[in-house]
């Protein structure tokens, strides 16, 4: 350690003559004492500064400090960041100034790796990318594979992909209403989302084989038809379903302290919304009716009835509250589905070995957190030439910047878990 | 929002408080067994035929597949014959024959398994040695094991999976297609035939007199005698009626005098 | 499948058409070159017969002798997806002019294109690689980036998957700007 | 099924011992050890106690107040564990969860783990903190806790200092936390730390403000009935009588503000600004580890109980029973020690060991051959110890009013302890300035507006 200038003491005689006497020179320490230079670069050594120099105008501007300004490294590991998110908070006391995401903690190369398997093989590949809800990464997929080779899928098929993927998109919302009120400091709403999604989840292992990582949707169809375990499980469900999602939401929407810390926070207005392309209920919560379901339809949603609920806000309680009104709708399209389910074969015909003509298609869902798009080339061969994964999430993460600064850093989380991001989408 | 300040508070205090009072969602795990639906995926099982057999033929096909290597297993192959495969050699080893032989669903038997017992390794190392440790020469390196040992024995088929890294499953394959290749000490080979002719002469109950004598069945590999019975593939032309070789040679058996021929095999071979 | 679509299409933007829109399946396709992209991206977002204001996706394609990009669109207008492909992109130096000056939110998207072709955007304010880590020099999804395990073209054939010599030009064109540290404490 | 088999009685004469399971051993060491130290100790204290109480007696005041620090000391080691433990099953059941039952019967040893697990930690300090600092820290946080037990009174006579400015003490240490807090903050060289212990400072800071305002028109009151009224003990004794007789029905706002104050205070939530684990990791606590992570540990829930106690004892009658107590049976007057103490400690030596004999019959004779004499033995001693205590505190709860005062403590104690945890599994985190804006803009107004009607009243009421 250098010295520190010492404060004056009192002095009594004897010390004043002491100090008369000549004394040694206190050594001032040289730069180049190691101490030193630890000392001197403590206050830098755990900055996030990136040890180059700024490639971007932007990373520039970011990585410079003002006055009474300083970095704070959110992440990767954090209780709050949803996974291995990373944000490089820019902060003036408390209040953020600017925001940096960085993201790349869990990349994989899912797309190089889809490119060089087989078009069954994609499939399962493309599963842990959404692991919350896996079914809606799958579902593009099969929809652009099914666009390249011009297959019709049975109808059967089509209500059992649309009732599974309702079921999922209320375990989805269900467990970001915990997250959100985990991120706010909420300890009970994360449980009763667990409980109420692992409900759905087995229901869904009865269905599909699997809990998380369904690998259920084959091109031309699904894997396997519904079964009494599944039936019985849904039936069992539903009839309480409505019910169980109400206590659920007495717990946080009229809760004061919860209503106070969401509402006018993290406003993302619809122009602005528009500039960064977000989609999916982040969109809607700013008042644009952007449902992929309803502008794009696919599968068997024309013929099904349910409404696209919008907010004009835009602020986290909207998106938090659209959300809740999701849940209703999905449960409405789960009753038509079984209504209507019609009988026939659950697969179309297909060879074992799949090889398109050439050509490009695009397929979009509308997933729980928005688009989810697939942008697949065929060259002939049995491997796809080009597999493009379009990830919502990535999108929507990508307004923290936008919407963040002014804000507070508690405000950060709640912001964050609004927008409901899933890393291994993000990351790829 | 209520217009009341902290009506909502008091909603969620409500609820929790009686979700106190409420059922619990817990599982007590190991105790209650957790309720996994039929098609789940994920069950670790070995499935049974209509008769209560394991189908599990301990192909080790599985086991190799495990990118973990998280699958050993033993069991008996269709022969009758315990075999056991663990993955790469580890500091935990011997606890594993136990374990495996455990989850093969058979009970852990206490007697010593001779062709699974320790024997002097030395001329597989040299054999490996002189082959290089190539896997394509597995053939080759089976012969000249048995060869030394006169058959196959599982600890030396273990040894060269371990040091050559061959999969077990590609050993045991190419062990099992080859008919010259044997996992036993070569005995007696007691051989009936069960062609119409010897039926009507009573074929077929000097045959189950014999099995009973020798302790063993067509096709079951050795008893414990090392005497192992096997069925004629065909009548051959001219042979009398009932046939009984052994070790190819005809005998003559009438249908009272084999059970105490089988006997006295039995018995020498034990001596 | 819309018809009128493709009307509109060409009426709209005749000139920059480098071939005719095709249409396929709710797919309507048309191409440019890459140095109409802010004029076609323009009309086309800004047009009343077209509207597309939604960026839906951004992917870069790498055809093995030339670099494209592909821009999907959504427009409350008509129920076909558009697809503008960015065509003859160079492949030795691939530029293109950026989107961000429509959507900003084209700028990951950019990002990660640059990230994974090494596409440099002129006028994204923001390209640096954004999965990879900043020292990587490779762009893992060129055709030329081989994976390990494809065995007809393994390292035993004599090929290196990884870390070819492919230098991001924005690091040789922006000289190290220099970071100003926090305040020593 | 698994044949059981039979046992011979004594086939050799070892295997009286060789054959016992580890607690038969010791049972049988244990029980006979149990009665020879317990004639041993009759007559020690047979011929101890005269001459040391006559120390004792010499040095009352002196004495009595070492005890009763090591006394609070210690006690709050046993009140951390079962804070811990309620905290841990009643969030759990409160979200449908059993919570811990593996560790003990229904889990109840489960709060010693991570007291063990905190000893047993590296104790870390990361580099470039302020090392005196840091280290300090933990202790500072501790000690203002449990200094402040010492007023507490928890029964008639039964409070560790009957200080005549209790109340001015209990917040003076109370304030000091913030102090331990800031310096943890400060030391650790950590940005999430800084941020937390700088929150803790404005926060404590803040709401200290309308907790001390709340209480004031409580010692208004009190001052109609009692002298001293910044004593603890003295504005209990001013709540004496009926429930009605509380100060909370007579001050219900001063009561919703204290709670409120002292939920902030305590650093619970929806206050717990200081720790917000998903927004500053830990606060002031990120960077610590060990035991002196432990101390703070401890120290946070001492603190509640001890906001628990204060509010019971200012707002809900301390040690008062909520109704005037209809059995005026009082031992009191009965002198137990003029038997002299060592014939009723061999008396109650007597009874707890031929009860432990006497209920290891029934229990053999009842439960059959599954009973082996240990477990038998064992079964039957802590049968008769919950016997013995039971109605030793039944006896003690009827005649002792300092019992009976300890029990209604306890219990309106740990009523406000589970409303704590109860809020705690319930409620989200306030926002940090939403937390100062309700201190400034709402307590500090509606306690002084509580203080001037308070007063404004007790001026024409007593006129």
């Amino acid at each position: 350690m250098p010295a520190r200038p010492t404060a004056p003491r009192p002095q009594n005689s004897r010390v004043k003559a002491r100090a008369a006497q000549p004394q040694p020179q206190q050594q001032e320490p040289s730069a180049d004492d190691p101490r030193v230079m630890l000392d001197r670069q403590l206050g830098t050594l755990y900055e996030p500064i990136p040890p180059y120099p700024t490639r971007t105008e932007r990373e520039g501007e970011f990585y410079s400090l003002g006055d009474g300004e300083m970095f704070l490294n959110l992440g990767p590991h954090h209780p709050a960041t949803h996974g291995v998110l990373r944000l490089v908070l820019k902060l003036s006391g408390e209040q953020v100034v600017d925001v940096d995401p960085v993201l790349g903690y869990l990349h994989r190369g899912v797309e190089k790796i889809c490119e060089n398997s087989d078009y069954y093989h994609v499939i399962d590949q493309v599963d842990p990318l959404e692991y919350v809800s896996s079914l809606f990464q799958e579902w593009p997929a099969v929809l652009a594979f099914e666009k390249l080779m011009d297959v019709q899928v049975p109808r059967r098929a089509e209500y059992i992909r649309v009732l599974s993927g309702e079921l999922l998109r209320v375990a989805s919302h269900t467990l970001f209403m915990g997250f959100q009120a985990l991120d706010l400091g909420g300890l009970t709403p994360i449980l009763y989302g667990f409980i109420e999604r692992d409900e759905i989840v087995e229901m869904l292992a009865a269905l599909t084989g699997a809990r998380m990582l369904f690998n259920y949707f084959r091109i031309g169809g699904v894997n396997g038809d519904l079964n009494h375990e599944f039936m019985s499980r849904l039936g069992d469900w539903m009839s309480r379903a409505a019910k169980q999602s109400q206590a659920q939401s007495a717990l946080l929407n009229e809760n004061e302290i919860f209503v106070r810390r969401m509402r006018d926070v993290g406003v993302l207005d619809r122009a602005t919304a528009l500039r960064y392309g977000v989609s999916g209920p982040n969109l809607r919560a700013a008042g644009v009716p952007f449902d992929v379901r309803r502008a794009h339809p696919y599968s068997i949603y024309p013929e099904l009835d349910f409404n696209v609920p919008t907010r004009d806000e835009g602020d986290a309680l909207a998106r938090y509250l659209l959300r809740v009104d999701e849940i209703r709708e999905s449960i409405k399209i789960i009753d038509q589905c079984l209504n209507n389910m019609p009988d026939g074969p659950i697969t179309a015909k297909l060879p074992r070995l799949l090889r398109p003509r050439p050509g490009r298609a695009w397929a979009a869902v509308e997933g729980p957190r928005g688009m989810q798009g697939v942008y697949a080339m065929s060259d002939g061969t049995d491997q796809p030439y080009r597999f493009r994964i379009h990830d919502p999430s990535f999108v929507n993460i990508q307004t923290v910047p936008a919407i963040l600064p002014g804000g507070l850093l508690a405000d950060t989380m709640a912001i964050v878990a609004s927008l409901d991001p899933i890393m291994g989408g993000i990351d790829k | 929002m209520s217009f009341v300040p902290g009506l909502g508070i008091a909603k969620g205090m409500a609820l929790t408080m009686r979700r106190f009072f409420a059922p619990k969602a817990t599982v007590q795990y190991p105790e209650t067994p957790a309720d996994v639906a039929v098609r789940f995926r994920g069950r670790l099982q070995l499935l049974y035929d209509e008769l209560g057999n394991v189908k599990c033929e301990t192909c080790f096909q599985c086991a190799q597949a495990c990118p973990v290597e998280c699958i050993d297993m033993g069991g008996f192959d269709t022969r009758g014959r315990f075999h056991i495969h663990w993955g790469a050699a580890e500091q935990y080893a011997e606890r594993r024959q136990g374990s495996a032989l455990r989850r093969s669903g058979r009970p852990v038997p206490d007697q010593e398994y001779t062709h699974f017992g320790a024997i002097d390794l030395a001329p597989v190392d040299a054999i490996l040695q002189k082959y290089d440790f190539e896997k394509t020469e597995m053939l080759a390196i089976l012969e000249s094991i048995q060869g030394v040992y006169g058959y196959l024995p599982v600890a030396a088929l273990k040894r060269v999976s371990d040091v050559s890294g061959a999969p077990y499953a590609l050993i045991y394959g190419t062990a099992t297609y080859y008919r010259h290749l044997r996992f036993e000490q070569a005995g007696h080979v007691v051989a009936v035939c069960r062609c119409t002719a010897c039926l009507v002469a009573g074929g077929s109950r000097v045959a189950r007199t014999i099995a009973r004598e020798l302790g063993t069945e067509i096709g079951r590999g050795p008893a414990a005698s090392g005497v192992s019975l096997e069925q004629i593939p065909a009548h051959p032309h001219g042979a009398h009626s009932p046939l009984v070789t052994l070790d190819g040679k005809t005998q003559q058996l009438s249908q009272s005098g084999a059970a105490a021929w089988a006997r006295a095999l039995a018995g020498r071979t034990v001596a | 499948m819309d018809r009128t679509l493709k009307t509109r299409l060409e009426a709209r933007l005749g000139e920059h058409l480098r071939v005719p829109v095709y249409q396929r399946q709710d797919q309507t396709e048309i191409r440019i070159d890459p140095g109409s992209v802010p004029e076609v991206l323009r009309i086309v977002h800004d047009a009343l017969d077209l509207r597309f204001e939604i960026l839906a996706d951004l992917a870069g394609v790498d055809t093995g002798d030339r670099m494209q990009i592909v821009y999907h669109l959504w427009s409350p207008m008509t129920t076909d997806w558009l697809r503008i492909i960015v065509d003859g992109i160079s492949r030795d130096d691939p530029r293109t002019p950026s989107a961000t000056f429509l959507w900003t939110g084209a700028e990951w998207l950019e990002r990660e294109a640059y990230d994974m072709f090494g596409i440099i955007f002129d006028g994204n304010r923001d390209l640096r690689r954004i999965f990879m880590p900043p020292d990587y020099t490779s762009f893992p999804l060129r055709k030329d980036f081989l994976l390990p395990d494809d065995a007809a073209r393994s390292t035993g054939a004599g090929v290196r998957h990884v870390e070819q010599a492919h230098t991001p030009a924005i690091v040789a064109d922006n000289p190290a700007a220099g970071i100003r540290r926090t305040p020593a404490s | 099924m698994r044949a059981i088999p039979i046992r011979p009685v004594l086939a050799y004469p070892g295997q009286f011992w060789g054959r016992r399971s580890l607690v038969e051993r010791l049972a049988m060491i244990l029980i006979p050890a149990a009665m020879v130290a317990a004639v041993v100790t009759a007559v020690v204290l047979y011929l101890a106690i005269p001459p040391l109480l006559d120390f004792l007696g010499a040095n009352f005041p002196l004495i009595r107040f070492f005890i009763a620090a090591t006394a609070i000391l210690v006690l709050t080691i046993p009140t951390a564990f079962v804070l811990i433990y309620l905290e841990l099953k009643v969030i759990a059941r409160m979200n449908l969860r059993v919570g811990p039952n593996r560790v003990g019967p229904w889990g109840i040893a489960m709060s010693l783990m991570p007291g063990l697990k905190v000893l047993s930690k590296e104790d870390f300090t990361p580099t470039g903190a302020d090392a005196t600092v840091f280290t300090l820290a933990p202790v500072v946080t501790f000690l203002a806790s449990v200094m402040t037990l010492l007023v507490i009174p928890f029964a008639p006579g039964v409070v560790g200092l009957d200080l005549n400015i209790g109340l001015l003490y209990f917040f003076a240490m109370g304030g000091l936390t913030v102090l331990g807090l800031l310096m943890a903050g400060w030391s650790s060289f950590n940005k999430y730390s800084l941020l937390g212990g700088l929150r803790s400072a404005a926060q404590i800071i803040s709401y200290e403000i309308p907790l001390t305002l709340s209480v004031v028109g409580v010692i208004i009151l009190a001052s109609t009935k009692t002298a001293q009224t910044l004593s603890l003990n003295h504005i209990v004794l001013a709540q004496s009588g009926s429930a009605l007789d509380w100060f909370v029905f007579k001050q219900p706002l001063a009561f919703l503000i204290f709670f409120i104050a002292a939920t902030a205070e305590a650093n619970r939530t929806p206050f717990d600004m200081t720790e917000a684990d998903s927004e500053i990791v830990a606060g002031f606590a990120t960077e610590y580890s060990g035991m002196r992570f432990g101390f703070f540990f401890f120290a946070e829930y001492v603190n509640v109980f001890i906001v628990s106690a204060l509010a019971a004892t200012i707002f809900f009658g301390g040690w008062n029973a909520p109704f005037n107590w209809p059995w005026p049976v009082n031992l009191n007057a009965f002198q137990p020690l003029s038997y002299g103490p060592a014939v009723w400690f061999a008396v109650a030596a007597m009874v707890v060991l031929v009860g432990t004999y006497f209920l290891a019959m029934v229990v053999r004779l009842l439960g059959g051959r599954s009973w082996d004499a240990g477990s038998a033995l064992v079964m039957g001693a802590i049968v008769i110890f919950v016997i013995v205590g039971g109605v030793v505190t039944l006896a003690g709860f009827i005649a002792l009013d300092w019992v009976r005062g300890i029990v209604w403590f306890m219990a309106k104690t740990y009523a406000f302890v589970i409303t704590f945890v109860w809020m705690r599994a319930t409620l989200p985190r306030v926002r940090v300035d939403q937390l100062m804006g309700f201190a400034w803009k709402w307590l500090l107004p509606a306690s002084l507006v509580n203080l001037f009607v308070t007063a404004t009243a007790v001026l024409i009421l007593n006129r």
